[in-house]
């Protein structure tokens, strides 16, 4: 991935000496043509295009932006209930990503769903201990929404 | 209109600040005063934002920035030290 | 259990990208702007934060600067400033609105020298934590 | 777009914002312990501060064209940020010894930290040997 984005800044830039132009369209122009020429010769790298990647990085904002908003209306209406009915605990999570980068975007993100702080991570980075406010109904929640969050990050960083 | 609900929302966010410095006040344990004192500090960054939408300027931009930066250390910081009785160590062990 | 600082140190390394781009950033507007004294802070918040997220051992092996030569040099930069007013005329430390033009870079005001200076003596705090 | 149109859909941005950021000064105040309020300072208040912030950047990006790169910078630090304050803020308080409330029902972190009595004896030590 990053020997094709060198790649594609390098036809950016001779794009505008060729144009004779330093303007920022001009470069966008480059860049989009680069982005052409890489596509057609897709099959001379090793690893598929990398907008796919940036695709699947669009689409983990997307998720994290709506993970926030559906937890935000949670607790807006377990702190508005007149009469508070919550029945809060600590519950542990297993988790199969590896690297320190996976592991922390999978902590902020299960950090925003609905009803679960992050409260501890263990040595090996495996284990997650959260606390949860309703323990049957936010675990049950985290537990499943988890797949779903490892398949998004893991379509950005493998 | 447009500038009277703008400082009705300041002062609404005023108000979340002092209900907010009251769990500062009261909080039974020093996690609880950090944490308040944390949402103080984003509110701070909301109001920032409201004033100088209302002010019509672009010139608090930079505080908003500087703000968030400064919450968050101070929040590290303090909790560190909760945690292990320095904020800043030797070595890690 | 140990600590765990995995979520800490790698949001560390990214945020700490931001704030120093924009350490720079205020650098350059700061004397025309609001917010130019601001800058030495902000420098030094950089760097409290990567010894808050990670411990001084690791930073000062990451970041091999050695503080003292830092504050030497910042020290006699500004008394440098200062003694450069006397040369021509004027009293210790009078303020100047030359400009330095550069090409293709726009101008760089003297002021920005005095100021470098003073960046470099507030790193007598980060250095003091380190050397002791 | 019109002058009208822009006020009215910053309006209600910057009062959705409000709206959170009270809600959850509320929260901090009625929820029973500390790991509870985290929750409400963590999401609701997050989420309040940058549907402002969203707000004024399309106020000044609409009605001036000044697009401001710092907003965005805000946007995104607070977004990083703010969970991991919550997340350091809750483990202080739980390696500390600081109590669960009693309607709680489940606590897998006790047999590996121990429970409060250690917990809390534990800390103080650290404080004495480290000052």
């Amino acid at each position: 991935m990053p020997v094709q984005i060198l790649l594609n800044l390098f036809i950016a830039a001779l794009w505008m000496f060729l144009q004779d132009d330093w303007s920022i369209s001009t470069f966008t122009l480059g860049y989009l043509l680069g982005l052409l020429l890489i596509w057609m010769t897709r099959r001379f790298f090793n690893e598929p295009f990398y907008l796919r990647r940036i695709w699947a990085l669009i689409a983990l904002l997307v998720l994290f932006i709506r993970e926030l908003i559906s937890s935000s209306i949670l607790i807006t209406r377990q702190i508005l209930r007149p009469k508070l009915n919550i029945t809060p605990g600590i519950f542990t999570l297993e988790t199969t990503l590896e690297t320190d980068l996976e592991i922390t975007v999978l902590a902020l993100l299960l950090m925003l769903t609905p009803g679960s702080v992050v409260i501890e991570v263990s040595e090996d980075g495996k284990t997650f201990y959260m606390h949860a406010m309703d323990i049957p109904d936010s675990s049950d929640m985290a537990l499943r929404s988890k797949d779903k969050f490892e398949k998004a990050i893991m379509g950005v960083t493998r | 209109m447009f500038d009277l609900i703008l400082l009705i929302s300041l002062l609404l966010i005023s108000f979340a600040i002092l209900v907010a410095l009251y769990r500062v006040y009261k909080g039974p344990s020093m996690p609880d005063r950090i944490i308040a004192l944390d949402s103080i500090g984003i509110n701070l960054i909301a109001l920032i934002a409201v004033f100088s939408i209302y002010m019509r300027s672009t010139a608090y931009l930079e505080a908003i920035l500087i703000l968030g930066i400064l919450a968050f250390i101070g929040t590290i910081a303090f909790s560190k030290f909760i945690e292990r009785g320095v904020a800043i160590e030797r070595k890690h062990d | 259990m140990k600590v765990n600082d995995v979520i800490l140190q790698t949001v560390t390394k990214i945020v700490v990208f931001i704030i120093f781009t924009f350490a720079f950033y205020l650098f350059f507007a700061g004397h025309h702007d609001t917010g130019g004294g601001f800058i030495g802070g902000l420098w030094l918040h950089q760097l409290v934060l990567l010894y808050l997220s990670y411990d001084i051992d690791t930073i000062s092996k990451a970041i091999p600067i050695n503080y003292r030569t830092l504050i030497g040099v910042g020290v006699s930069v500004s008394m440098l400033t200062g003694l450069g007013s006397i040369l021509l005329g004027f009293p210790f430390l009078s303020h100047t609105f030359e400009y330095v033009d550069f090409p293709f870079f726009g101008r760089l005001s003297l002021p920005h020298l005095y100021s470098l200076s003073l960046v470099c003596c507030l790193q007598l705090l980060v250095g003091h934590s380190q050397s002791f | 777009m019109n002058e009208s149109m822009i006020e009215i859909i910053v309006a209600i941005l910057v009062l959705i914002g409000v709206a959170l950021a009270l809600i959850s000064a509320f929260g901090l105040i009625r929820l029973p312990d500390v790991y509870t309020r985290s929750h409400a300072a963590t999401k609701s208040a997050t989420l309040g501060v940058l549907v402002t912030i969203i707000g004024a950047f399309l106020f000044f990006g609409l009605s001036e064209g000044v697009y401001s790169v710092r907003l965005i910078l805000g946007i995104i630090f607070v977004f990083l940020t703010a969970p991991v304050a919550g997340h350091l803020i809750c483990r202080a308080a739980y390696r500390s010894g600081v109590s669960l409330s009693k309607e709680s029902v489940q606590d897998d972190l006790e047999p590996i930290l121990g429970n409060e009595e250690e917990r809390r004896a534990k800390n103080k030590e650290r404080h004495h040997r480290s000052s």
